[in-house]
């Protein structure tokens, strides 16, 4: 099986981890803002592995571990992160970054 | 095995006789029509049987009008449900409404392209076949929600909500009750698993302690992942109005109704390849007889065990539920994977079988003694039914 | 690059930016399933199965549920992009992402890695995979596990409700 | 322990399950069509009107009183009068229904006109089988359909319509005391106005 280019992979990861930048700068919602740094995270071990793929040394395995543990850490980062969302939301009752204050002032 | 060589002989004549560029997708297709086919009759054949037996546990006859005994009952229905009107709510996310059937539907049929039917008989053999079959079990949540959330109706965005927790919580003592089978196997791959447990029935998993406890919260979990009765809470008909279904007619209610049987099927596979040997017979002489017969008759033996089930039990209730599901299965999933530690260390020899006997009884011992001391555990008085103001 | 490829990262960069960009938040978390999906699909092509079936299970099966559900327990306070639509501030966001792409790519496409190495012949196969994971990396592996049950306590605490808890069982009284 | 209750379940609907096959009490269901289980003496559904003898409309007890009409919660009964008068049971000129149809497809089968009926005239049938084609006109039954003779009664209500026989019968004896009484009195009267009169000469 002849597998994508590693330039083709950093490439495409590179568009990634922009939409994901983009997501993060452009979009008004805690959410979405998170989904964001989601999509980054993933471009990032799209490159782990694609530079294990093309790596000469075949008796290691360590991209593919690396990404296991980002998928790790990725989903605890959502399940806190989500969390501060909702407690934020009952907070401020708003989800929009820009409108939060200081409601104690 | 003749019959596996046979299978593979028509399909390689027909492979090779094919055009060069042809082969790859008329190999693929060769591999996933008899499965789907299969798959697809058995949905008729066991629409039928549950209804027949259900009927027979209620003092029924069951449909018995269509055809001698009523075996063209399948037939009937399924022109009944294609040539409904399919209405679509005016309020409804059209694509999204259209989609969430099929994608409940390809979720299912998915995870039979992993079982292995026979010795040389896999659709794709993967190395990592369970971790795919659960992964895209998973996607079934998405699409439950799909349908729930595109058909802009209270009842079905509450009924699939409660669909996801369920099948949410019951995934995690799902993947650790076969986690222990993979332990004992020392493998992902399906049909390694199916090729570790040779020999006689003895050598199937489901004959040590932690195997039976094992393949009995794997079918408990298998219930609520597939929303059968007891856990029909998604689609409580008597409360939900069915739930994610709801707005669905016609065809994509089939469809949906499709869904959930293969999911049942492929569930059933898996239990029988994890803890019944997959597709070996139960006796070394009986071998003579193809292995996708013994596949298909464990599937069906499970089959009629959830038709019994759901003859027998009430639904239970969305708090009970959950609470069984994190307060029984999960503790136990893990008391589980430790006895199957013990199994292993100890040689998987008789003392290992005794020890790890012991600790799946002593947990299964204190754990309903626990539970059922709670105080939401003791019998209930109905206040108005049976209490005072009833008495007066 | 194949076929396959092209198509995959196509469709896994346009969900992506529909993700980013419709005005529907449940189409936005469908269209990121869809991409995660691709990412999925890319690694199968790197020829890393579990890697991608891991992807799946928890991106789709797990983080995206989550999302959903967050979005659910979050109505009301949505505010829709569209109606506060600020050109300014879109031009600026755009530009900066755009000009990082361009730092990016420009440097993968001169930097002499992707001449010197071509696809390598190799396989990933689970048993090396776990056999690392138990010998070499175990340390950062129980990390990892103390850090998941952490996540998990935590996060519940963070989004009970602060007054309501802990929920007094009320006396049935027979009345 | 856990699982003990649902295994007893599961063993009573698996002694269901192959019992019925040899087992009749087990197997409570009847095949509708081909075989019906005997009704029940008071089962009961729709309305019908009672004729005696053997004529249904001379005989047709129903005097189009009109009180079943305005009682019936659904309004599913409608009487027309005829125009002349005909003898009753007890000889009484009463007038006739020329129209009385009453709407299966409403009625709802409270049994309140047989309640309110004071000539023991309508009384419930037990015949469900009233699948019709057409609804509207199928369904709405009129006055010879729903004429049933009092001896379709006696088969399908015996106890009823024993007992609205006795009453029946001791109206007739009512009826039949006071005319004799009237004749009586009539004829004291007569006898006395007689006397009078054969007394009156005698006075003066």
């Amino acid at each position: 099986m002849n597998s994508p280019s590693l330039a083709a992979c950093l490439i495409f990861s590179a568009c990634l981890f922009c939409t994901g930048l983009a997501g993060v700068l452009l979009r008004r919602n805690l959410i979405l803002i998170l989904a964001g740094i989601e999509l980054m995270l993933n471009a990032a071990n799209i490159n782990f592995v694609a530079f294990w793929r093309h790596h000469p040394a075949s008796d290691d395995v360590a991209g593919p571990v690396m990404v296991l543990f980002a998928l790790a850490i990725a989903a605890a980062e959502a399940a806190v992160g989500l969390a501060l969302v909702i407690s934020i939301f009952r907070h401020y009752k708003s989800t929009n970054p820009e409108t939060m204050e200081d409601k104690s002032s | 095995m003749w019959f596996e060589d046979l299978l593979i002989q028509i399909k390689s004549v027909l492979v090779l006789n094919a055009p060069e560029g042809l082969r790859p997708i008329l190999s693929a297709m060769l591999s996933a029509t008899p499965i789907l086919s299969a798959f697809g009759g058995l949905f008729a054949a066991v629409t039928l049987l549950e209804r027949k037996m259900l009927g027979r546990i209620q003092n029924r006859y069951g449909p018995n009008r269509v055809g001698p005994f009523g075996i063209f009952q399948p037939v009937a229905d399924g022109i009944k449900m294609l040539t409904k009107e399919d209405i679509v709510p005016k309020t409804a996310d059209h694509s999204i409404h259209f989609l969430a059937p099929l994608l409940l539907l390809l979720t299912a049929m998915l995870g039979l392209s992993v079982i292995p039917y026979g010795e040389k008989l896999v659709a794709i053999r993967f190395e990592a076949g369970i971790v795919f079959f659960f992964a895209v079990g998973g996607a079934a949540e998405l699409a439950v929600f799909m349908a729930g959330w595109a058909s802009r109706n209270k009842y079905a965005l509450l009924g699939s909500l409660r669909a996801i927790a369920q099948m949410v919580s019951y995934e995690i003592p799902l993947i650790l009750s076969s986690v222990c089978v993979l332990m004992a196997a020392g493998t992902l791959s399906l049909d390694e698993v199916a090729k570790s447990q040779s020999g006689s029935m003895l050598s199937w998993y489901i004959m040590t302690p932690w195997g039976l406890m094992g393949c009995v919260l794997f079918l408990i979990a298998t219930l609520a992942e597939v929303n059968r009765s007891p856990f029909d809470i998604p689609e409580a008909e008597s409360e939900l109005i069915a739930g994610h279904m709801t707005e669905y007619s016609g065809f994509k209610y089939a469809v949906f109704f499709l869904a959930e049987f293969v999911a049942m099927f492929a569930m059933c596979a898996l239990t029988a390849t994890l803890f019944l040997g997959g597709y070996h017979p139960p006796l070394p002489i009986l071998a003579f007889i193809p292995g996708p017969f013994w596949l298909f008759a464990k599937l069906m033996v499970l089959v009629l065990l959830f038709i019994w089930i759901r003859g027998t039990m009430p639904r239970l209730r969305a708090d009970q539920l959950m609470e069984f599901a994190w307060k029984f299965m999960l503790p136990m999933a893990v008391i589980n994977l430790i006895s199957t530690g013990c199994w292993i260390a100890l040689g998987r020899g008789s003392l290992g079988w005794g020890l790890s006997a012991l600790i799946n009884l002593a947990a299964y011992g204190a754990l309903s003694r626990w539970l059922s001391s709670r105080p939401n555990q003791q019998k209930r008085t109905y206040r108005f039914a049976e209490g005072p103001m009833h008495a007066a | 690059m194949t076929t396959v490829f092209c198509i995959t990262a196509l469709t896994t960069l346009a969900s992506a930016v529909a993700a980013m960009s419709l005005r529907n938040l449940v189409h936005c978390v469908l269209c990121l399933t869809v991409s995660f999906i691709g990412m999925a699909m890319v690694y199968l092509q790197l020829s890393s199965q579990f890697v991608g079936f891991a992807q799946v299970m928890v991106y789709v099966g797990a983080v995206a549920i989550l999302m959903i559900f967050a979005l659910l327990m979050t109505r009301g306070g949505q505010e829709l992009f569209m109606r506060e639509w600020r050109p300014m501030h879109w031009l600026v966001g755009g530009l900066v992402s755009l000009a990082l792409l361009a730092v990016l790519v420009g440097s993968i496409l001169q930097s002499p890695v992707i001449q010197n190495t071509g696809p390598v012949d190799k396989v990933e196969r689970v048993k090396d995979l776990g056999q690392s994971l138990v010998y070499e990396y175990l340390l950062p592996l129980e990390a990892l596990a103390l850090l998941l049950t952490v996540a998990l306590i935590g996060a519940a605490l963070i989004a009970l409700p602060p007054k309501q808890y802990p929920i007094k069982p009320q006396p049935r009284e027979n009345s | 322990m856990i699982g003990k209750g649902i295994l007893k379940g599961m063993m009573e609907t698996a002694r269901n399950l192959t019992g019925s096959f040899h087992d009749p009490e087990r197997l409570t269901t009847v095949s509708y069509p081909e075989e019906k289980i005997p009704a029940k003496e008071n089962a009961r559904n729709f309305p019908f009107l009672v004729y005696d003898g053997d004529d249904w409309e001379s005989g047709l007890r129903c005097v189009s009183c009109q009180i079943c009409e305005k009682e019936c919660p659904p309004q599913c009964i409608y009487i027309e009068k005829d125009t002349q008068k005909k003898a009753d049971f007890l000889g009484k000129l009463q007038f006739q229904p020329k129209v009385f149809d009453i709407d299966v497809s409403v009625c709802m089968g409270c049994q309140i006109c047989v309640e309110v009926c004071p000539f023991e005239s309508i009384r419930m049938d037990r015949d469900f089988e009233y699948a019709k084609s057409d609804r509207f006109e199928g369904l709405l039954l009129h006055k010879e359909q729903l004429a049933k003779s009092n001896k379709y009664y006696h088969q399908i209500h015996p106890t009823e319509a024993t007992e609205t026989d006795a009453i029946r019968e001791g109206k007739r004896q009512d009826h039949l005391a006071k005319e004799r009484a009237k004749a009586e009195k009539l004829a004291q009267a007569k006898e006395a106005a007689s006397k009078s009169q054969s007394k009156e000469p005698n006075k003066e």
